[in-house]
């Protein structure tokens, strides 16, 4: 029941948003349920302590399983093991801020909330699934939502991007079905098929089918996590959306793609992940390197966040197929670092919209000057993107290519140093755009008018900040948050490879 | 060779020459004709197989309903005697080719066929069993579809009446 | 016996007293108020819906020319509630018909066709059904007398039924000689697998086909439902397919199981022709009523997966979504009826900015048409997700494959009026309209099946639980 | 806990004055901001010298070495088992000697800019900045771990990055900050994969335990490690040959110097800070940290001497023809921190051989007296005249005595005269440049003429060559705080030779003896003096001898004066090649092949949907020949194509 | 009449099928085709009654079906027809060609 209020409560807000007048109603109902989730998702990660300080050694904590649908063996089965938790905080850092930042959404307020709020109990379902049933409803749930955020309120050619977006995501989802399918019927339980997470686990999946199935899991959560070369809905479809649509995009909904190609394809094929896992290092590692150097052209803010979006969940993938327990790891903190700071950056790319109504680059410039607040803001999310010490990012890439480095083999060590190579990079197109952007002479005189954030803003880029700089400084409790699960991961696939 | 093996082949060729002439004269009142002469022809086919209640029921509803009724629309909307258009070349190229290799396909398999005839039975088909049967509930009773047919027949009329009332208020009720 | 006449028969006595009621109505005078009939033709379709529920008894009639049991009961409360909706929607266009009463002789006579079809133990039923729910739909497809679009529909429709039924008897004949019984419990025994009998089967098949519209069995379909009237179309969409596919599925597992491969592989071929041809077709269209047969169609394609399942998922699947097919597609035509009866505008870009002035009506069009795409959490994707699950379990992945990546290209035109709905702008937008009360019944019962279904796992248990085994 | 654990404080109270500063000194404390920084800053050196004097002379001596002590030890990340980032406190000779003078340095620029920086508007975030620079400064040289000192590499990186675009109205500060540290992360590229390849052989990332683990001969790790090759080279010739790179990224030595004079775009307190007295030798410090693994590993020292000393020669020879007053410190500062470098680079590890190592360390911690002292000197000059081209300046010593008489100073003491300190500490290096390899000696030699040269050419032509008469009396010779900084300043130049750095500070920790040799420095002392002599000569008063000699040098002139090429090279490096042959056509395929490949699978999609709109023909007759068709070809299909 | 196999009639009726079927594929006239659609009724009819009595001669299923195949012929017809006539007064031609207002 604890963790079925992560959907319940979102959905509870969105209808009450339905029944609201007026903006203000509907963003005080908004604020007030996503500050109850937010202080719900801590008082999870107090329990989730207390339960392991408690000894409990288990690995999924909080199991709820109820059955759905009896006759084919679908269960609402929810629990969370420390992955998850992290994945859940980040979706509650990153709605609460996200709704902060629509705070002067002023046109169809209700549906922008309500959608936003759907989005929110999708993401949050998604995570607290242990059946796969459960999980792909609620993967797809979030898709239409983006579809409608993007069409509706969105900027530029926001019905081309929203339908690729809405495509694409759903390609995959139609590809992640199919493994789904292969997954389950090659499943047997005194001849009944399983969704159940933990029961697929437990079973030994033959060869073949793992082999038949795993690309299309992987490819399909993949198209999710912005794997190349399906990732080209991300530029598009980031750009064209409204502030608080690209946060949650970036910030959460490429994570569901990461997140499964963990949870599903790698954790219930092992042995299909070594086998692939050579393929996905190398697409991922040309991610990494051919997003970041995409990214170094781009003259618009969105699309250089949306690219250098691309070269990061790169990261996740790689770090997923190196297969090493620190690997693993750190795409998961990579996950969480990279929703943060990605929701931060296009925070700050929409408070400078709002005030300057464009983002190019060129037409930007001494922003620093007129609106400090907001500038640091982005500064700090680009300082996190190139991996500043003290800052969430560097600890995920850092892990990373440390649990990459300790694969022996030279061309995946050839791929780690690639992949540490975009570094620099990122250095250069952060700088630029930086430098472009915020420093140098004001161009427009226009903009010397620009008032700073609001209280809002401020509290939305507080809130991040918070969470990028205490992983970033204190990384070991997240760290300690995951490594059980990714213990049981890794554990897994290691214990398949030896019974092959 | 038999007298009925005789007229089994006139009548064949009768209907089958009907019937190829209906489908393809110029002139639409032939044609309604010639569906005359292939319908009598099917009917007195029915009577060569001995079953003379549904060669009655045949001539009844062929000739004396579809057919009457056909020639009073082709009144209606036709003015005699004047040629039909002709059909469409490729159309009918294509459907002279797909039809000649569907039938040759179709009584391919026909033929191919082993019909298992049964030991010889008598196949006597009394009005009298047929009407029972028809209003029968047991073992080889028909009423059910009798009374769905009856359904039908009420509610094409109305459909009739509703559609073409305004020009031809009596011809929903040709049975 | 004759209890089991009447309870075994209750839901064809009813529709059949409903009919008498009419005629009698009809007959004896002419003062009725178009309200007043409308109001009590909607309050017997509930007496006939809710009478449905009660007294399920398995039973075998005529010899077995009627046969009933659990799920065929069910199957006819599906119909019978899809006819209510659908007699609920028309009040906007019927409030004013001169023909109400012909109107719902005709359209429950069909009803009565469909009954009679699903029931049939025998192929002569079955076939009288089939005649008995399709001549009189002609004439309903050309309710509209003043349009020539109508009209053309309505010759189209029976045309290509005609031919239909001649290939279908042609095949019933071979079958017949083939086999030597109609009745369709005993036709398993003596089928020889030769291939005269197989030619017979397709034959019978693409008869079952062209009334579900499975390509190449289709084209009638979009030509149709365009030119009928929108309460028609949504008829002919819903309850007439639906109907069909119930009976496709019977006749599929029991009449021909010893064929499962044979029709297996037909349904593979049927069911990928159906959604790719449905898919690309529906892409273009601008015409609402035309875009909605093609998705229909494709939505074919995608039962048709569910039913070459070959399980007792693939029947409850099979029936389960047409259960929330009726739901989402009659939301959607509820809508389009309304905008239709009230505006005469039928186009897409009609629509444009549809939202600014109806935008509830617009979110049940989208729900409704978010069921229909398969998309969370509406019961299309539960729907969608059971029938590609049953038609998984016979390991046909590459079905499977080729069915999600349509559900994405169906995705897009969903996508496309919902774009249209809600992001263009229009500088003569649909007025602001006023939803009669009976009509906005039928939406809310739609709208909260959407929602229901797919949540409610009892739903799906219940039909499962009465599916042929197979 | 460890006696030292105060030490920690040392580091965190510029952390805390960051902190505070950094979130509220904008608007609520302001102009006492600079007071905060110069009072967190005090206390921590106060607490530096503390430790240094508690550390040489009461417990850092066990046996007569100098010990490592572990003051703290916190896991910070732990990677698997084996392997964790720890957040340590490391003290040895020359994390100890570095905290002094970080903290000191860092103290004289904070009471410097109290006058220097006053009335600028982003005040509170200036302290800010010098204040985490200090924190990642104190931290990089008090880590105990590889990546401990990573960690704060980067830090100090991005402190540099943001003093160095304070101004960032203007743009060439702007492109100058972004130039340093996107040069200084591509070092750091390599220090990274050098710090996987280390760890990864020795399976850990501690400091102590890596070099023991490596050191040992008959380790498994030593053993791995030297089996292991790439390209022929031994994995340790590539891990410390990358983590070099990184420390020559941040030392700006060459080619990886490119950075540095455009760093001056900074203020200069700013300068002398970072870029002279304590970032820019962090490389030096780097490879000094890991100099027992080093010194096992020839090719890489061979490496490390021969970029030090090519660096201090092309600086020195770039040096000579700046005319902007930082740029020739700038220059001059790669020069020094490439005698450091070689100087590493020509030791041995352990007793007399080792000498190279305390002459570099020695060399360093004058160097940051005399070089603070010259950039604050030159940032008193320039907050004077409000110009840095030396070609505008000159006959500042009546106006400015006290800056002038440090200047001086601080002059001689680089030029390598005695007693200043930089005599002594040079001394060490070029005997033991001598003592390894003549070449490097003779080059050693060469560079400290010109040193003096340079250096006397800069102090002349700012100081002396024409007299100005400034009738406005407002002018005057800097605030008070500033002048105080460059006379303590002064002072530690003028004798911080005396300190006995070489009994403290040695490659195995224990003491050397210490012996100046009369005769040997003759030599060196007397080409100094020549460059003086030559400076003299040509500038203490205006003449058009520099010109005559410059047209005679004619196109080498030139070359030194634009750098050698060197920026250019890498203009066309990155516009040409990385910009224009990697990103334009990564986004050119990225929006023309992989979108245009999901857009084609669209348009396709919709073409074939067009092409086969015929089947819709809108005739029935058609619709029921394919009708017919379809069962034909069903039929066909299962019954003589299938059999079934 | 023994030797008169079934197969015979069947060749009778299937010809007499295809015949319709070209009728309908190719005569213009929606009248005609209506025709043609009759002559396929009819073939089925033909085939009925002889599967019934040269193959299971003991039950008359056969028959029955073809009396009621002509009873629904009749019924389709009508409805055709007014269909067909409805369609003159709007279209005032009753080719099949020119009803083809709805198509892609």
């Amino acid at each position: 029941m604890l963790l079925s209020l992560f959907i319940i409560l979102p959905l509870l807000t969105a209808l009450a948003v339905l029944f609201c007048k007026g903006l203000k109603q509907v963003r005080m109902i908004s604020l007030m349920g996503t500050s109850v989730q937010f202080v719900f998702s801590f008082g999870l990660l107090y329990e989730y302590w207390k339960e392991r300080a408690s000894g409990n050694r288990a690995q999924f904590l909080f199991e709820m399983n109820a059955s759905w649908f009896d006759p084919l063996h679908i269960h609402y089965h929810i629990g969370i093991d420390g992955i998850s938790l992290s994945m859940i905080l980040l979706t509650a850092f990153v709605v609460i801020a996200g709704v902060l930042v629509s705070w002067t959404q002023e046109t169809l307020n209700k549906e922008f909330f309500f959608l936003l709020l759907i989005l929110s109990a999708g993401a949050y379902g998604y995570f607290i699934s242990l059946d796969l049933f459960t999980l792909f409803f609620f993967l797809e749930l979030a898709v239409i939502p983006k579809f409608l955020l993007i069409g509706i309120w969105g900027s530029g050619k926001k019905e081309y991007s929203a339908m690729k977006l809405a495509l694409m995501l759903m390609a995959g989802s139609a590809l992640v079905f199919v493994g789904l399918m292969g997954l389950y019927f090659n499943t047997s339980i005194n001849g009944a098929h399983s969704f159940d997470l933990v029961e697929i686990s437990q079973m030994q999946i033959s060869n073949s089918a793992q082999n038949t199935f795993f690309p299309l899991a992987f490819i399909g959560f993949g198209i999710f996590a912005a794997l190349f070369p399906f990732h080209t809905w991300v530029p598009d479809g980031h750009s064209s959306a409204p502030t608080a649509a690209s946060m949650f995009l970036a910030g959460i909904s490429m994570k569901l793609g990461g997140y499964g190609c963990l949870r599903v394809a790698t954790y219930l094929m092992p042995e299909a992940a070594h086998h692939y896992s050579p393929v996905i290092i190398l697409l991922s590692t040309v991610a990494i390197i051919y997003g970041a150097f995409a990214t170094m052209m781009q003259k618009d803010l969105k699309y250089i966040n949306a690219y250098s979006s691309v070269s990061h969940c790169g990261f996740v993938l790689l770090g997923i197929g190196m297969l090493t327990q620190t690997s693993i790891t750190g795409a998961v903190l990579q996950m969480v670092s990279h929703g943060l700071m990605t929701a931060l950056f296009f925070a700050a790319i929409g408070m400078i919209y709002s005030r300057t109504h464009t983002r190019l680059t060129e037409q930007l410039g001494g922003l620093l000057k007129v609106i400090p607040f907001i500038s640091t803001v982005f500064v700090i999310a680009g300082l996190c993107s190139l991996g500043l010490p003290g800052l969430s990012g560097f600890v995920a890439e850092m892990t990373i290519f440390m649990g990459s480095w300790q694969n022996p083999d030279q061309w995946y060590r050839l791929a780690t140093i690639l992949a540490c190579a975009s570094i620099v990079v990122t250095a250069v197109y952060i700088l630029r755009a930086t430098g472009k952007s915020l420093m140098g002479p004001i161009h427009n005189f226009q903009y010397n008018h620009l008032a700073d954030a609001g209280w809002n803003e401020r509290l939305a880029a507080g809130i991040l900040i918070t969470g990028i700089v205490a992983i970033g400084v204190a990384p070991f409790w997240l760290y300690y948050l995951i490594t059980p699960g990714t213990e049981y991961i890794i554990q897994h696939v290691g214990k398949a490879i030896t019974l092959k | 060779m038999h007298a009925s093996v005789i007229i089994f082949y006139i009548l064949s060729a009768f209907i089958l020459g009907a019937a190829l002439l209906a489908v393809t004269a110029r002139k639409i009142f032939r044609s309604a004709i010639f569906l005359l002469f292939t319908l009598i022809g099917t009917a007195a086919l029915f009577f060569w197989m001995g079953v003379e209640f549904v060669a009655a029921v045949q001539i009844i509803i062929y000739v004396g309903g579809i057919v009457v009724l056909i020639i009073f629309s082709i009144f209606l909307t036709q003015k005699s005697g004047e040629e039909m258009p002709k059909p469409l070349r490729n159309r009918s190229l294509f459907s002279v080719l797909a039809l000649l290799f569907g039938f040759a396909f179709t009584y391919h398999l026909i033929y191919k066929y082993r019909f298992e005839q049964p030991a010889p039975h008598v196949f006597n088909v009394k009005v009298s069993d047929i009407g029972t049967q028809m209003l029968s509930t047991t073992e080889h009773g028909f009423v059910l579809p009798f009374e769905v047919v009856s359904i039908l027949l009420l509610a094409s009329m109305i459909g009739c009446i509703v559609i073409a009332m305004k020009i031809k208020p009596m011809e929903g009720n040709e049975i | 016996m004759g209890i089991d006449f009447l309870i075994l028969m209750k839901q064809e006595w009813m529709v059949i007293a409903i009919l008498l009621i009419l005629l009698f109505i009809k007959v004896s005078s002419d003062d009725w108020q178009n309200e007043n009939i409308l109001k009590l033709v909607n309050i017997l379709l509930l007496i006939n819906l809710i009478t449905g529920f009660f007294g399920y008894r398995d039973g075998i009639l005529f010899n077995e020319m009627f046969k009933t049991n659990h799920l065929i009961v069910t199957e006819k409360n599906i119909l019978s509630l899809g006819t209510f909706i659908v007699s609920l929607q028309s009040y906007a266009w019927l409030r004013n018909n001169k023909l109400v009463l012909e109107f719902y002789l005709l359209l429950l006579s069909t009803l009565l066709g469909m009954f009679y079809m699903i029931s049939a133990g025998n192929l002569l039923m079955f076939y009288l059904g089939l005649e008995l729910s399709s001549i009189p739909l002609a004439a309903l497809a050309n309710f509209d007398l003043e349009k020539r679009k109508s009209g053309e529909a309505a010759f189209k429709f029976i045309i290509s039924s005609a031919f239909a039924s001649g290939l279908l008897l042609f095949g019933i004949s071979l079958v017949y000689g083939t086999t030597g019984t109609l009745t369709l419990s005993a036709l398993s025994d003596h089928l020889d697998g030769s291939s005269l009998q197989i030619f017979a089967f397709i034959l019978l098949i693409s008869g079952f086909g062209f009334k579900i519209s499975t390509v190449p069995f289709h084209l009638w379909t979009a030509d149709v439902y365009e030119g009928s009237p929108v309460t028609v179309t949504s008829y002919f969409s819903v309850i007439s397919k639906g109907s069909v596919l119930f009976v496709f599925v019977t006749v599929l597992y029991t009449a021909f199981k010893s064929y499962a491969i044979t029709w297996n592989h037909i349904l593979f071929i049927l069911s990928v022709l159906t959604m790719v041809i449905g898919n690309l077709f529906a892409i273009r269209q601008n015409n609402i009523k035309r875009f909605l047969a093609f998705s229909s169609i494709s939505q074919v394609g995608f039962i048709l997966i569910g039913m070459s399942g070959q399980s007792q998922a693939g029947t409850a699947s099979v029936v389960y979504f047409i259960l929330i097919y009726t739901f989402s597609n009659l939301g959607a035509f509820g809508v389009i009826s309304l905008v239709s009866a009230y505006t005469g505008r039928e186009n897409l870009e009609d629509y444009k900015g549809f939202y600014k002035t109806n935008p509830r009506l617009s979110w049940v069009l989208a729900i409704s048409l978010f069921s229909l795409a398969g998309i969370p959490p509406t019961a299309g994707f539960f729907g969608k997700f059971f029938l590609l699950m049953a038609g998984a379990g016979q390991g046909n992945y590459l079905l499977i494959t080729i069915a999600a990546l349509n559900m994405v290209v169906s995705l897009y035109y969903y996508l496309k009026i919902i774009k249209v709905i809600f992001m263009d702008s229009n500088e003569n937008p649909i007025k602001r309209l006023l939803t009669p009360s009976s009509p906005k019944l039928a939406l809310i019962i739609c709208t909260t099946g959407i929602i229901l279904t797919g949540f409610v796992g009892y739903i799906y248990e219940y039909i499962f639980s009465m599916s042929t085994i197979f | 806990m460890s006696p030292y654990f105060f030490v920690m404080l040392v580091p965190l109270l510029p952390l805390v004055s960051f902190c505070i500063l950094g979130l509220f000194g904008r608007k609520y404390i302001k102009t006492t901001s600079g007071t905060l920084g110069v009072i967190s800053l005090f206390i921590s050196a106060l607490l530096s010298l503390y430790t240094a004097y508690r550390y040489f002379f009461i417990d850092g001596k066990v046996n007569g070495i100098y010990q490592h002590i572990i003051a703290l030890k916190y896991t910070w990340l732990q990677f698997s088992p084996r392997v964790s980032i720890d957040m340590g406190i490391l003290l040895d000779p020359i994390s100890v000697m570095m905290i002094v003078i970080v903290s000191f340095i860092s103290l004289m620029v904070h009471i410097f800019s109290l006058g220097y920086m006053k009335g600028e508007e982003r005040f509170a975030i200036y302290y800010a900045f010098l204040s985490l620079f200090t924190f990642s400064m104190l931290g990089l040289v008090l880590s105990s771990n590889i990546f401990q000192i990573y960690i704060f590499w980067e830090l100090v990186g991005i402190s540099s990055f943001l003093l160095i675009g304070f101004y960032f109205e203007n743009p060439s500060a702007v492109t100058a900050s972004n130039k340093a540290f996107i040069v200084t992360r591509f070092a750091d590229f390599g220090f990274l994969i050098g710090i996987l390849i280390l760890a990864f052989y020795s399976g850990t990332l501690d400091f102590g335990t890596l070099i023991e683990r490596l050191t040992t001969a008959g380790s498994s790790q030593y053993i791995d490690i030297h089996s292991a090759t790439f390209l022929g080279a031994s994995m340790l010739t590539w891990g410390l040959g990358l983590v070099f790179i990184g420390g020559a990224g941040k030392s700006a030595m060459f080619p990886l110097h490119i950075w540095l004079p455009d760093a001056m775009e900074g203020p200069t307190p700013v300068s002398a800070l970072i870029h002279a007295a304590t970032m820019v030798v962090a490389g030096v410090f780097l490879v000094a940290r890991l100099f027992p693994v080093f010194s096992i590993d020839l090719t890489v020292l061979q490496i490390v001497t021969w970029v030090g000393a090519f660096s201090a020669l092309f600086a020195a020879v770039v040096a000579c023809t700046q005319t902007d007053i930082k740029r020739v410190l700038a220059f001059s500062t790669m020069s020094q921190i490439g005698f450091m470098m070689f100087s590493l680079g020509v030791s041995k590890y352990g007793g007399e051989s080792g000498l190279g190592y305390t002459g570099s360390m020695f060399h360093l911690f004058t160097h940051a007296f005399f070089k603070s002292l010259l950039f604050l000197g030159a940032g008193a000059v320039i907050h004077f005249a409000h110009t840095n081209d030396i070609r505008d300046l000159g006959g500042l010593r009546k106006l400015m005595p006290v800056t002038h008489l440090s200047f001086l100073i601080a002059c001689l003491a680089i030029a390598g005269i005695p007693p200043f300190s930089g005599f002594f500490s040079k001394e060490d290096i070029l005997m033991a440049a001598y003592h390894s390899d003549k070449i490097i000696y003779a080059i050693a030699v060469l560079t400290s003429a010109l040193t003096a040269f340079y250096m006397f050419r800069l102090y002349y032509s700012v100081f002396w060559k024409r007299d100005i008469h400034l009738h406005d009396k407002n002018h005057e010779e800097g605030t008070l705080s500033m002048r105080l900084t460059l006379v303590i300043l002064a002072v530690c130049t003028a004798f911080a030779g005396f300190v006995p750095v070489s009994s403290w500070i040695t490659s195995d920790g224990a003491p050397l003896e210490s012996h100046i040799d009369i005769v040997f420095s003759v030599f060196p002392v007397l080409m100094a003096l020549t460059g003086i002599g030559l400076a003299t000569y040509l500038y203490k008063t205006e003449n058009r001898r520099p010109q005559i000699i410059t047209s005679a040098f004619g196109s080498l002139y030139r070359a030194a004066y634009r750098k050698f090429y060197i920026d250019e090279l890498y203009l066309f490096i990155t516009r040409k090649i990385i910009f224009n042959g990697i990103g334009r056509p990564a986004a050119w395929f990225d929006k023309n092949i992989v979108d245009g490949f999901m857009n084609g699978l669209a348009t396709t999609t919709a073409k074939i949907s067009g092409l086969i709109k015929g089947l819709q023909s809108g005739k029935v007759q058609n619709y029921a020949l394919y009708f017919f068709g379809g069962i034909i070809a069903l039929a066909v299909l299962f019954i003589y194509v299938l059999n079934y | 009449m023994n030797e008169i196999s079934i197969t015979q009639i069947l060749f009778v009726s299937t010809a007499l099928f295809f015949i319709g079927m070209y009728g309908l594929f190719t005569r213009r006239n929606m009248i005609t085709m209506l025709m043609a659609i009759e002559i396929i009724l009819n073939s089925v009819n033909i085939n009925f009654v002889a599967f019934n009595k040269y193959l299971y001669p003991g039950k008359l299923d056969g028959v029955f079906f073809t009396i009621f195949i002509i009873t629904i012929a009749a019924a389709e017809a009508a409805m055709a027809i007014a269909i067909i006539i409805n369609l003159y007064r709007s279209h005032h031609s009753i080719d099949v060609e020119d009803a083809e207002e709805m198509k892609y």
